[in-house]
């Protein structure tokens, strides 16, 4: 099948945020409230707070084992934190199943691509959007009318998350069979598709080129000035990671050592020092 | 020569949906349709009916059904034999209560029984994964064929404890019972099979077959992008088990015409419906039609051959038959792993590019 | 003790031994699902084919006897003499490396990589395949096999036993089947030299390192296949040991295949790679399914051992949905 | 590539077509037999199917078929699976000049096949097996069960069990070990009838299929030491429950199986712990009669033999032989009375409601002894219901005829058949016949 012959219909304009929440650019959107989170006994986090702020990039940093990936797990219910709050959009959060969070408006992309290998790229898509169709059994098992009419509406809504990722060529491919750097730009299309209020991205450029990492900062830039969406990252290049951000907060053994902008983060003593132990490692 | 695509340019997203995106495939089975449904018919006997057709359309129902569950869904099942009993049971009881009630609504009342009966017997699915869970849907198997075979109550006391159909029509044709005419169980099937292979179809192309695809996949990230386990799961069990229960109401009411539990719905169905999905393909409505022609017509096939043509005795025939059968097996899991459908692809993938494969 | 408790043990030793029966057979596809993560479908319709085997040597069959005289006309029956019981058994053996050999060879070999589900269904091919080669083989009447175990009830087990009733009590002594016995003590001995194998021979580690780390093994340059060939051969073993029990029980018959499906609660109680789970479990489905059909089965119409099995499997795994002693399933994202 | 595919799918369209061209009608009598030789159950379909094909091979050898027309057998391997079975029936019910009675030899596939032949007007003659209430001819028009069924079976176990105690089952205790399903079930109803009658108490004790693993069944009946055991068993697990109860050290000659129960495969595996153990059976066991010499000339020696031979005289041979023989004295019968040597299914059915295969018969037969009078009538599809108890001979390895054929309480069998035919006529809308 060759994918050039369609014509895609920009019937309508591609909305990137859930209707408005009544949070103001600049107000916080995700409070963080002194988490701590073990895992039979060790700390995996220890009491950390922050804040994410309606329209901001916002980075975490660390050494590895500093606790990114399971504070992003927090932040979108897979782990259920010991102590602490956390308020999304104004509401405290009480203890969820984790496809709920997805539900409220989080999404995200995985350290490991967590692609869906036996779809295509378009399936993958389609299935970021999934909590934002509801045509029941019966209408699907009918497909004519309404589940059909559902489908194609996504479908342009996604089409334009295609375009904007230019991947259009690829359409129709199972992502198995893509490279690396193609399957993380899925992951991220597939994020995007559910419109989110806040996109958590776990180490969205690792194991990339440079060219492909470019590629990555200026689609997180874009995503985020154009469609106005909220980006917290986590990310191991702390040059794209300053480049990118708006504010940074820094982890190391579970603890928040350092928060603010990358510039002032720059000039933390805790954070040198704790990013100089790590390259000794290295 | 066929399977040309040049010039046949996709304008719409509708059109680039559809089931045959190309043209000449969208003939070949619109005529393959025409041929089941207007030819078939009229040429059908007794031996075409109860020895190939009626076996052929009751097996693609329940692989269907299977494939849903395990090819789609990724929820490997061994309980298929006690779901048709389910559907045979529910059948029967069905028809001797309410004996005004035509088969159609009967067949798929009994399918919707079933599926009440999966979501139970699929819910340990929400904690046990892989073959451990297909382990444990042998206790619904065991216990659903003990059941029926214990509490009278499911073969109305009859004291044979077989079920037997009686004479149930359809517009004034009989569809069950010994009166009936070839071609009315098979069209009759043949109807049911069309429609819910459309509908599994429907299904699976859409929000719910992507949920259940996810899940599949990578349960994990799934659930993370917002698909209930809860509800992908036992969607899939009740929709597999749907289908499932009206291929056993077919396999006792319109094939066979009475059952026993033990003999009917034992732990080999359950086995050959998975054979049936894994070598025609996991994850494919065709795949389903062609594992269950592959395991319904090549033992015919092969009997005919052997015993009617080559004269075999008929003990030998049998042996060899299944040794070429399980040697098939292997040889197409070699040739293709992903199973039948997956070669029916690359054939025409091939095709498409012939005679200039380069 | 009254007789009550003294039926109530009764019922739990023969459970247990019921359990070592059910053990022999899960230690196949244990071994083989250790070592290269294949679900052994073959593994009952093995024990059977090398129970067909060992009967065909000791009574001396031509194999392929009903063939040879379909094709040729000939009236091939028998050799005329049998081999005694150890040395079929070596012979037998030797078929089920040969066998071994074969399975890697044509199967096996051509399948490296595939996903868990294909190489299942590969081995439900294999299923087929040997069922139709071992009835045109062996022929597929009831074969009776005497390899010199001892069987029926112990009276010695029974005379100390009845003493333990409370005085003028009607008891009988306590039953003890020692074919049971037997296949207990061969279960330990094969337990103690399959890990004395992995333990103090190379190959024995080498397998354990196969099954620790597919990966890891290759890159130390243990050959896969050479392992596959030796695991399915010791599979094939275990499979006559379980044939060899089983069948001096039943007759060797067709249905000595189906002896896998009780098997398989044993696996998922147990775990996929667990040896010793193997047989714990085995113990615990044995002595839950007797004690179920003896206390529980005749308040519903009895004949609930064989759901009951899976039931109780299923039951422990909701709790640890990897079996007893599986390994931990980790979930990370 | 297209065309290949086209080749294929006209081969496999013709070799599918192939079982059912039509043959043109030749004067022959078509007797298919649905043989099990494969399968779980194989060690007992493989001596009936060739007893049941060696003796039509001698009826054409010997005799020139029956009155003068040839019987012809074909033969198609069901694997004792309904499925297969129904293949089977339909792919020989068109055979030559249309089959004339099947033996379906299963309990599932009699069931299946029982409207079926209804509808086609073929007989079926499901011996002592199948659909015990199909006794009554009134019902079940086209479908016989003679000479013997279950329900005879358990009475006659009964009696055999009051014979041996002295006449006498007041108090006694006698337990059912039973195949879970409903052939095992089958015996219940009456056995309970019985008990209500003769005072015994019974116990019921199924075994789940296969039945390989009986422990606590037999746990139980060691503990409760029933006086009496009887089994209604099939396969694999008629030779464990015997092995049990020889490790248990019950009584063998307390323990009576039905006649499925009873063949040498199921005793042989035991060794000499089965001796001692008794079964129903309706047929003579060995081959001390003048038709086995025939059997031997005629069809072993002259290579037309089924099997290798080394089955002749087995329970299961000899019984598919009776059956055979029920058939050909059917088709005598009905060349009889319609004065056609080339008889049809209806005139076929006709015979056996007429047949009478009496002591002398069987005498003129070779066959004196070899199974119970068998006279048929209108109303009265089942037989006389005799038969006699054998007992094994692990010494000798042979079965031993240990009494005489015995009748069946029929008084109590006919009630309760009527019962469930009439049950069974009114859920199928059907009219019971008139006989005259």
């Amino acid at each position: 099948m060759n994918m050039h012959d369609i014509t895609v219909k920009h019937g309508q304009e591609l909305r990137m945020t859930r209707p408005d929440d009544g949070i103001r650019r600049g107000d916080p959107l995700l409070v963080v409230d002194n988490i701590s989170l073990s895992f039979g006994g060790v700390k995996a986090i220890t009491d950390i707070s922050f804040d994410i702020l309606k329209g901001e990039i916002r980075a975490i940093i660390g050494p590895n084992g500093a606790g990114k990936t399971s504070m992003l797990n927090v932040i979108n219910g897979f782990y259920h934190p010991q102590e602490g709050t956390i308020t999304f959009r104004g509401e405290k959060r009480s203890k969820m199943r984790t496809h709920e969070a997805a539900n409220q408006g989080i999404a995200r992309t995985f350290q490991n691509i967590a692609l869906f290998k036996g779809m295509s790229v378009l399936d993958n898509i389609m299935t970021g959007r999934i909590t934002l169709m509801n045509r029941n059994m019966a209408w699907q098992a009918l497909w004519r009318g309404p589940a059909e009419r559902e489908e194609i509406e996504h479908r342009q809504a996604v089409e334009h998350i295609i375009d904007f990722l230019e991947i259009e060529h690829i359409r129709k491919t199972p992502v198995g069979r893509l490279p690396y750097g193609l399957q993380k730009r899925v992951e991220l299309g597939r994020a995007l598709a559910a419109e989110p209020a806040l996109l958590l991205l776990d180490e969205p450029m690792a194991g990339m080129n440079l060219e492909e990492k470019e590629d990555m900062s200026r689609y997180i830039l874009d995503v985020n000035q154009q469609f106005g969406t909220t980006i917290a990252l986590i990310e191991h290049d702390m040059g794209v990671v300053m480049d990118l951000s708006d504010r940074v907060v820094v982890l190391d053994y579970g603890r928040k050592i350092g928060d603010g902008t990358p510039d002032e983060v720059r000039g933390n003593q805790d954070v040198i020092d704790a990013y100089l132990g790590v390259s000794h490692d290295d | 020569m066929l399977y040309r695509e040049a010039g046949d340019f996709k304008t719409t997203y509708r059109s680039d949906q559809q089931t045959f995106p190309i043209k000449s495939e969208r003939w070949l089975f619109w005529a393959f349709i025409a041929f089941a449904f207007l030819v078939v018919p009229f040429f059908i006997n007794d031996y075409w009916n109860k020895a190939v057709f009626m076996p052929l359309l009751i097996y693609c129902m329940a692989a269907l059904g299977l494939n849903i569950l395990v090819g789609y869904a990724g929820q490997v099942s061994l309980g298929t034999g006690g779901f048709m009993a389910v559907g045979a049971f529910a059948c029967y009881k069905l028809m001797t209560a309410f004996p005004w009630m035509d088969m159609f609504t009967v067949t798929v009342l009994s399918g919707v029984v079933t599926a009440g009966v999966g979501i139970l017997f699929g819910l340990p699915s929400l904690r046990i994964k892989g073959f451990y869970l297909a382990v444990a849907t042998l206790a619904a198997q065991f216990f659903l064929v003990w059941m029926f075979n214990k509490f009278p109550w499911f073969y109305n006391y009859s004291a044979s404890g077989q079920i037997t159909a009686p004479e149930r029509t359809i517009f004034g044709v009989a569809v069950t019972g010994a009166n009936t005419t070839p071609w009315a169980t098979y069209v009759f099937g043949l109807v049911l099979v069309f429609v819910f292979a459309w509908v599994a179809r429907n299904l699976t192309r859409g929000r719910i077959g992507r949920s259940w695809m996810a899940i599949r996949d990578m349960d994990i990230a799934a659930e993370i992008i917002g698909v209930s386990p809860l509800q992908a799961k036992l969607s899939a069990f009740a929709v597999s088990s749907f289908y499932i229960g009206m291929a056993g109401s077919m396999l006792f009411a319109n094939y066979l015409g009475a059952a026993e539990v033990t003999e009917a719905f034992g732990i080999d169905k359950s086995f050959l419906v998975l054979f049936m999905v894994i070598i025609g393909g996991l994850g494919s409505i065709l795949g389903s039609f062609l594992g269950a022609a592959f395991l319904v017509l090549l033992p015919v096939l092969l009997k005919n051959i052997m015993v009617d043509q080559f004269g075999w005795a008929t003990d030998l025939a049998a042996h060899v038959q299944i040794m070429l059968i399980g040697g098939l097996i292997i040889f197409f899991l070699i040739a293709e792993p992903h199973g039948l459908a997956q070669l029916w692809r690359l054939t025409k993938e091939k095709l498409r590019l012939w005679p200039f494969p380069y | 003790m009254s007789v009550e408790l003294l039926n109530f043990f009764e019922t739990f030793l023969n459970g247990l031994m019921a359990g070592v029966m059910y053990s022999l057979v899960a230690l196949g596809f244990v071994l083989i699902f250790k070592a290269s993560g294949i679900f052994n479908f073959a593994q009952g319709v093995m024990a059977l084919f090398a129970a067909l085997t060992l009967v065909g040597f000791m009574t001396g069959q031509v194999p392929f006897s009903h063939l040879i005289n379909a094709i040729f006309g000939t009236e091939l029956h028998n050799w005329g003499a049998g081999l005694p019981a150890f040395l079929a058994i070596l012979l037998t053996m030797v078929v089920m490396v040969a066998l071994a050999f074969l399975i890697e060879k044509l199967v096996l070999k051509h399948l490296v990589n595939q996903e868990p589900i294909i190489l299942f269904m590969a081995t439900i091919g294999l299923a087929y395949f040997l069922e139709g080669l071992g009835d045109l083989m062996w022929g597929s009447d009831v074969k009776t096999l005497d390899v010199g175990l001892p069987s029926g009830g112990s009276f010695w087990w029974e005379d100390v036993t009845r003493t333990w009733a409370a005085q003028g009590a009607e008891y009988y002594g306590m039953y003890i089947d020692l074919l049971d016995v037997s296949a207990a003590l061969i279960a330990v001995v094969l337990v103690i030299a399959l890990s004395l194998f992995s333990q103090y021979t190379a190959t024995g580690r080498a397998l354990r390192a196969v099954a620790d780390d597919h990966q890891a093994a290759l890159s130390v340059g243990i050959s896969l296949r050479r392992i596959w060939v030796i695991v399915w051969s010791i599979a094939g073993f275990v499979a006559l040991v379980a044939g060899i029990m089983w069948g001096s029980k039943s007759g060797v018959q067709f249905s000595l295949s189906l002896i896998a499906l009780k098997a398989l609660p044993v696996l998922i109680l147990g775990g996929f790679t667990s040896i010793p789970g193997a047989i714990v479990g085995g113990l615990i489905i044995g002595v839950g399914e007797k004690l179920a059909e003896a206390y529980i089965g005749p308040m519903v119409g009895g004949a609930i051992e064989n759901w009951f099995a899976y039931v109780l499997a299923l039951a422990f795994l909701l709790f640890r949905p990897q079996g007893l002693f599986g390994d931990r399933i980790i979930e990370r994202i | 590539m297209k065309l290949k595919k086209f080749a294929i799918a006209g081969a496999i369209a013709a070799a599918l077509s192939a079982s059912v061209s039509v043959v043109p009608a030749s004067a022959e009598l078509v007797f298919p037999s649905l043989s099990y030789r494969t399968g779980p159950y194989a060690p007992n379909g493989i001596p009936f199917a060739d007893g049941y094909s060696d003796y039509f091979t001698l009826i054409n050898e010997r005799d020139g078929g029956v009155g003068g027309v040839k019987i012809s057998n074909p033969e198609c391997e069901t694997g004792y699976n309904t499925e297969k079975g129904v293949e089977c029936y339909e792919s020989t019910k068109g055979e030559g000049s249309g089959a004339l009675i099947y033996q379906p030899l299963s309990t599932g596939i009699t069931y299946q096949l029982i409207p079926k032949v209804t509808a086609d007007g073929i007989p079926l003659h499901s011996m002592a097996y199948g659909r015990t209430s199909a006794m009554n001819g009134k019902v079940f028009n086209w479908v016989f069960n003679y000479p013997a069924n279950y329900w005879d079976g358990a009475t006659i176990a009964v009696q055999h069990a009051k014979d041996m105690s002295g006449g006498d089952l007041n108090g006694k205790t006698i337990a059912l070990v039973y195949h879970n399903s409903a052939y095992g079930k089958e015996p219940i109803r009456t056995l309970e009838e019985k008990a209500k009658s003769e005072g015994f108490k019974l116990t019921l004790i199924p075994v789940d299929h296969p039945g390989q693993e009986q422990k606590s069944q037999w746990l139980q009946i060691r503990r409760e030491r029933p006086d009496f055991v009887f089994m209604w068993g099939w396969g694999v697990m008629n030779a464990v429950a015997i092995q049990e109860a020889a490790n248990i050290r019950y009584p063998m000659d307390h323990f009576i199986g039905i006649w499925w129960s009873g063949a040498e495969q199921d005793v042989l595996p035991a060794g000499d712990g089965a001796n001692g153990y008794k079964s129903l059976n309706f047929t003579y066991v060995g081959k001390d009669k003048p038709v086995f010499a025939d059997i031997q000339k005629y069809v072993v020696d002259a290579g037309k033999a089924a099997g290798d031979g080394s089955n002749i005289g087995t329970v299961q041979y000899n019984r598919g032989m009776y059956a055979a023989m029920l058939a050909v004295e059917a088709a005598r019968k009905a060349q009889e009375m319609s004065g056609t040597m080339d008889i049809n299914a209806a005139q076929m059915r006709d015979g056996m409601e007429n047949l009478n295969v009496d002591a002398a018969r069987l005498e003129e037969l070779g066959m004196a002894g070899f199974g119970p009078a068998v006279s048929v009538s209108c109303a009265n599809h089942g037989g006389s219901g005799e038969a006699l108890v054998q007992q094994w001979d692990a010494g000798a390895k042979q079965w031993k005829a240990i009494t005489e054929f015995m009748p069946a309480d029929r008084e109590l069998v006919t009630r309760l058949a009527m019962e469930d035919s009439e049950a069974f006529a009114k859920e199928n809308n059907i009219t019971p016949r008139e006989c005259k």
